[in-house]
């Protein structure tokens, strides 16, 4: 079981999605540099956030250009788990792999802060076990997480259960001030119409040891591991 | 040669800088704005290619790169 | 093109004293070029020669078994064990960041990531020390945003966590504000770098973004007083680039993992001048550099320009002969610019060529050893004894105590700092164990059981009423917050912020500052590693309140071991620790201050061999599980502390009942808000009460019960008392509305 | 009525953004753009206020707020 965590310039979580993989949940990781064009021999894909080539034009929008990404393309197709966290679920975006954009957050300030997130679907690879409802405590922190979609892509996405997870309080309701970023709907993540690859604004990977004031992030990527388990045996 | 581009929100995608700057004018006694939408622009120098393949390089690069047609809007206006 | 000829006039217009242009021609024996006078003139200014602080900053105990490099280099190293060590230094970027907030504030972080990584450290934590005018100043909002949204454009760009810091304000800088910038790199042993030429024949490398006119003159801006031509200055500011920093970052610490260099430095300051002379200087060697070789973003760029030219994101490199090819690949790799454009030589001379001429040819052992050094005269304020008088009696009673209290808590200096740190990434890395928040923010280093606890204090008005107590307090107070949190610490970066130095007021402020820094430093038995000294912080002859900012950085051997500055359970006991250093001391207070509008007084006294027994013995609580949370009294008292371990916490507010900690006094208002130093509010459970105090007793200390955690209330009985979850909803919006920001 | 606002950096000034743009284009296969600059285009609808009136103002809101003058100039459009 090996997980690709890729490399572009200007990624900055890449470390932490290693550490976490590799030295937390114990799952064999890779750093895949973003000139790759094959990702072969791997079980699961982690796009990590930062600013990949500073975020200059429009978060993402450069990344979705390299090599790797076509890979990425290839491998979703394949049905294989992909999730993009922060500037992963933005390239994600703007490659199309999943449906809308982000804007820029409402207050026009980054945002790094713990929130609390609603469970919308355990059929991902990486909510398996994670029933709708549960309230998971992991923190953002980003200057372009507002999401935006259409109304109609909005409507799409929650009735074939695309939306994986909402910005809500800590008791679980989805409200206003419990939004960091003006996103529609609240939404901090969704899926493809697969369900296999997965975009979201938070970083369970900052929140996989107690140690960082939460551990419920780990949770995902225990998720991720059972799922594999499952597939190959 | 020189070009142009202009890249804007769609009509109806929401502008939280277009927003702000809206009310910052108010707060700052600048009366009679009703509206502010931001986009970028981009001065462009580029080789003599001519015009046609100019407009046809920039379109390209726009719906690849400059602009995200599903919220943003493009313009170019090659030379000048 | 013919180049300007040099005049004592324009000697004169960039900065060089009619006695320092004599010792140059001296040194040449001739007439400088404009590209020679440019030199010597950045090199001589005051922010590279440190000409008026240089003979007081000997003062400062730079030496300690874990010092492995004090100051002398681009930042200081100080072992922590296990082959590992952490390098840092703190840096102003004041003129710049009142010029263009953002970018000034922006290019003053990546200065300071440049100086810790050139070392072979990666940056794992940064801080910030920022000093504003008063709220209600028209520009004090935009200055706020910018210099907060500079630091957290380029530091979460890059990716270092920004993990502290303080933001002050008074009407002292309200035409000159602080920023200050800390930055800490942990480095293997064996992995640290310097910044030397050495090794005749050596290629000297210029690496990262291409140069342009960007900040000439930036190193003798920051030397001199602001002025209506300030203005006329404006376009030389810098725009920072954090994703080719980020790229610079990655392939330098690549590179440094071989052993194809000799040295490296960053072009900080005075950009390709101060690296490559500096460099020679330290290795005792000369170089040859072609100025044609050096990547350009400009046309018609002359040597001058080249040579003074502060576009940031770049570093210089002597490598060793041959390996050239090894280096060029790595930058490279990640889109860097990389030439070769010079070699080492072994005359001592720097010499730089443009379109195949010698621009410039200076010895650079006298360039250094005959650079000025000014023992300033230096002379205690005659209005001094008049600020000192305070008649505390006179002062009225406030008719609300608990709105008093409120109020203070809520005024920006108190009020939560959440809307300032919610937009740094302090997570990032995932090191931070204690966020922003605490006395002292904690990171954990990946592979050892060890933490690193950060903290960077300065109470300015302290130091105004005296400067030398203030310089004391400003060390204590960063070595009680490090050790409030569990650790030890092990040095200091520091960043003095003063006026003119030419008045003689200043360099008494500057120099007792200095001493009583010294003092506490050595009864702490605490090295100042590296800083800054930012001199000149003037506007129109009125200069700022001495600001000598202490960034102080402990160690936890067990990072488990460490601790917060809030209550967490109820039924927990509150105490104080060093409660005979309570005492009615008003002089400097922020209630003074804020309540009575005055700034008057003497600061409350030290008492270092207290300091340092209190310390102990907090560390020694900790790592036996004896307390639960330390919060030392500083600004606004009693009361004040109290409150913010009520409330500071992540979870929900907690309340307390405790006693008057002065049953004596007949001003209850002193009370609660007198200063003092030395104090710490403890709190612990009920079971380990009595071996806490046997530990206290053990090390000296004076120990007050004085309640518990409990309630909804802060109440301090027979005084005030105040809803501590109204409290804290006040406190947490006291920030943005004081400013007027958005929330 | 309608105004547009064009803000620019200043010659000289270094443009991030530009250069990351100027970059991306080429590895795209895009050639033939020797620089690019990014600037900030703002479409402003104002109340029927006169073109002098409406160019006095919408200068002073450039000076204050919309562009930096210290690394940035800008021009104002007023109709079309
Ligand atoms: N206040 C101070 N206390 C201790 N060391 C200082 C102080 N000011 C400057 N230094 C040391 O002097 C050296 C030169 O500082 P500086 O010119 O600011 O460095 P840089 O060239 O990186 O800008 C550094 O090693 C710095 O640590
Ligand atoms: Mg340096």
């Amino acid at each position: 079981m090996k997980t690709a965590v890729l490399v572009f310039p200007g990624s900055n979580c890449d470390h932490d999605a290693y550490h976490a993989l590799k030295h937390v949940v114990g799952v064999d990781a890779e750093f895949v540099w973003h000139k790759q064009g094959t990702l072969d021999g791997f079980d699961a894909v982690v796009i990590p956030g930062g600013f990949t080539y500073g975020d200059y034009l429009r978060s993402g929008a450069m990344a979705k250009l390299s090599p790797v990404m076509g890979a990425v393309r290839r491998f979703a197709e394949g049905g294989g788990p992909v999730i993009g966290i922060c500037n992963g679920f933005q390239i994600l975006l703007e490659a199309g792999l999943l449906p809308g954009a982000m804007i820029v957050n409402d207050s026009l300030r980054f945002v790094c802060d713990y929130v609390h997130l609603r469970a919308g679907t355990d059929r991902t690879p990486f909510t398996r076990g994670i029933p709708e409802g549960t309230i998971l405590k992991i923190p953002v922190a980003h200057y372009q997480g507002n999401y935006y979609a259409d109304e109609q892509t909005l409507s799409f996405l929650e009735e074939r259960g695309q939306v994986v997870f909402r910005y809500c309080d800590p008791e679980g309701n989805v409200t206003r001030e419990s939004n960091p970023n003006g996103s529609a709907r609240n939404i901090a993540g969704i899926c493809s119409e697969a369900g296999n690859v997965l975009g979201m604004m938070p970083h369970p990977e900052r929140c996989s040891e107690e140690a960082m004031g939460s551990a419920d992030g780990r949770r995902l990527f225990d998720a991720l591991v059972a799922w594999l388990g499952e597939r190959t045996a | 040669m020189k070009a142009k581009i202009y890249v804007t929100l769609k009509r109806g995608v929401l502008d939280p800088p277009g927003k702000a700057i809206r009310a910052s004018l108010s707060h700052l006694g600048i009366d009679g704005v009703e509206d502010v939408r931001v986009g970028k622009f981009m001065e462009i120098t580029l080789k003599e290619i001519g015009v046609d393949e100019a407009r046809r390089r920039l379109d390209e690069a726009c719906r690849r790169l400059l602009a995200n047609t599903v919220i943003e809007e493009y313009r170019i206006e090659i030379g000048g | 093109m013919n180049e300007k000829t040099v005049t004592p006039e324009l000697a004169r217009e960039h900065g060089l004293s009619p006695a320092e242009y004599g010792t140059v021609l001296g040194i040449l024996g001739r007439t400088p070029s404009l590209t020679e006078l440019g030199i010597f003139s950045v090199m001589w200014s005051e922010h590279c020669s440190y000409k008026s602080s240089r003979i007081h900053l000997k003062k400062f105990p730079t030496k300690g078994p874990r010092v492995l490099q004090g100051p002398g280099e681009n930042a200081g190293i100080v072992d922590i064990g296990d082959g590992l060590a952490v390098v840092f230094k703190m840096e102003s970027h004041n003129h710049p960041s009142f010029i263009e907030p953002y970018q000034g504030a922006a290019t003053g972080v990546g200065g300071i990531l440049r100086d810790v990584f050139t070392m072979g450290a990666r940056p794992i934590a940064s801080l910030n020390s920022l000093r504003f005018g008063r709220p209600e100043h028209p520009r004090t909002r935009y200055l706020v945003s910018g210099v907060v949204s500079g630091i957290a454009g380029y530091g979460n760009c890059i990716g270092v966590p920004t993990v502290g810091g303080e933001v002050s304000f008074d009407e002292c800088y309200d035409g000159n504000i602080l920023v200050n910038a800390f930055t800490l790199g942990v480095v293997r042993h064996e992995r640290i770098w310097l910044g030397t030429a050495a090794g005749v024949g050596n290629p000297v490398i210029y690496v990262g973004s291409k140069t342009g006119r960007d900040g000439i003159h930036g190193a003798t801006m920051a030397s001199g007083e602001f002025d209506e031509k300030s203005e006329e200055k404006r376009p030389t500011v810098q725009v920072g680039d954090p994703f080719t920093e980020k790229l610079l970052l990655e392939a330098c610490l690549e590179l440094m993992r071989t052993d194809a260099i000799v040295g490296i430095q960053d072009m900080g300051a005075a950009g390709l001048t101060s690296s490559s002379f500096e460099m020679a200087s330290r290795g005792g060697s000369g170089f040859l550099m072609d100025l044609d070789r050096v990547p350009q973003r400009e046309e018609g760029m002359t040597p001058y320009e080249l040579m003074l030219s502060e576009s940031q994101e770049r570093m210089l490199i002597v490598a060793k002969k041959g390996r050239e090819d090894e280096v060029r690949e790595i930058f490279e790799k990640w889109d860097l610019d990389v030439s070769v454009i010079g070699e080492v030589t072994g005359d001592g001379i720097g010499r730089v060529r443009w379109r195949g001429k010698t621009v410039a040819e200076i010895p650079i052992a006298a360039l250094t050893d005959k650079a000025p050094v000014y023992d300033r005269p230096a002379e205690r304020p005659e209005g001094q004894d008049a600020l000192q008088r305070l008649d505390s009696a006179g002062l009225p009673a406030p008719s609300d105590l608990g709105e008093t209290w409120v109020r203070l808590m809520c005024g920006p200096e108190l009020a939560d700092k959440k809307w300032v740190f919610r937009q740094y990434d302090h997570m990032i890395r995932t090191n931070t164990l204690i966020l922003p928040g605490s006395d002292a923010a904690v990171l954990r280093v990946k592979g050892t059981r060890k933490g690193i606890a950060l903290s960077v204090d300065c109470n300015s008005r302290y130091c105004y009423l005296d400067p030398f107590v203030g310089g004391m307090i400003a060390v204590c107070e960063g070595a009680r917050n490090v050790a409030c949190s569990g650790a030890e610490p092990i040095g200091l970066s520091d960043c003095l912020n003063f006026g003119n130095p030419e008045k003689p007021e200043v360099m008494w402020q500057f120099r007792s500052a200095i001493e009583g820094m010294a003092k506490a430093c050595e009864a702490l038995g605490v090295p100042v590693v590296s800083g800054n000294v930012s001199f000149y912080n003037e506007t129109m002859g009125k200069g700022i309140h001495p600001t000598p900012a202490v960034a102080m950085v402990g160690l936890l051997e067990e990072a488990s071991k460490r601790r917060v500055q809030w209550f967490s359970t109820d039924g927990d006991l509150i105490l104080l620790a060093g409660a005979d250093r309570l005492g009615v001391h008003l002089g400097g207070s922020l209630y003074l201050k804020e309540i009575h509008g005055k700034v008057a007084g003497t600061p409350p006294p030290v008492d270092l061999a207290h300091e340092k027994r209190l310390q102990e013995f907090l560390r020694e609580a900790a790592s036996v599980d004896l307390i639960a949370s330390a919060h030392d009294l500083a600004e606004g008292g009693f009361a004040c502390a109290l409150a913010e371990s009520c409330i500071s916490g992540p979870g929900s507010a907690m309340g307390a009942r405790v006693l008057n900690p002065f049953p004596d006094t007949t001003r209850p208002d002193f009370a609660m808000f007198s200063e003092c130093q030395g104090a710490v509010l403890l709190s612990c459970a009920p079971a380990k009460r009595d071996a806490l105090l046997e530990l206290a007793r053990r090390f000296r200390i004076t120990m007050k019960e004085l309640g518990v955690v409990v309630g909804e209330h802060v109440d301090i009985e027979g005084l005030a008392r105040v809803g501590a979850a109204e409290l804290r909803t006040a406190w947490s919006e006291g920030f943005a509305a004081a400013l007027g920001l958005e929330k």
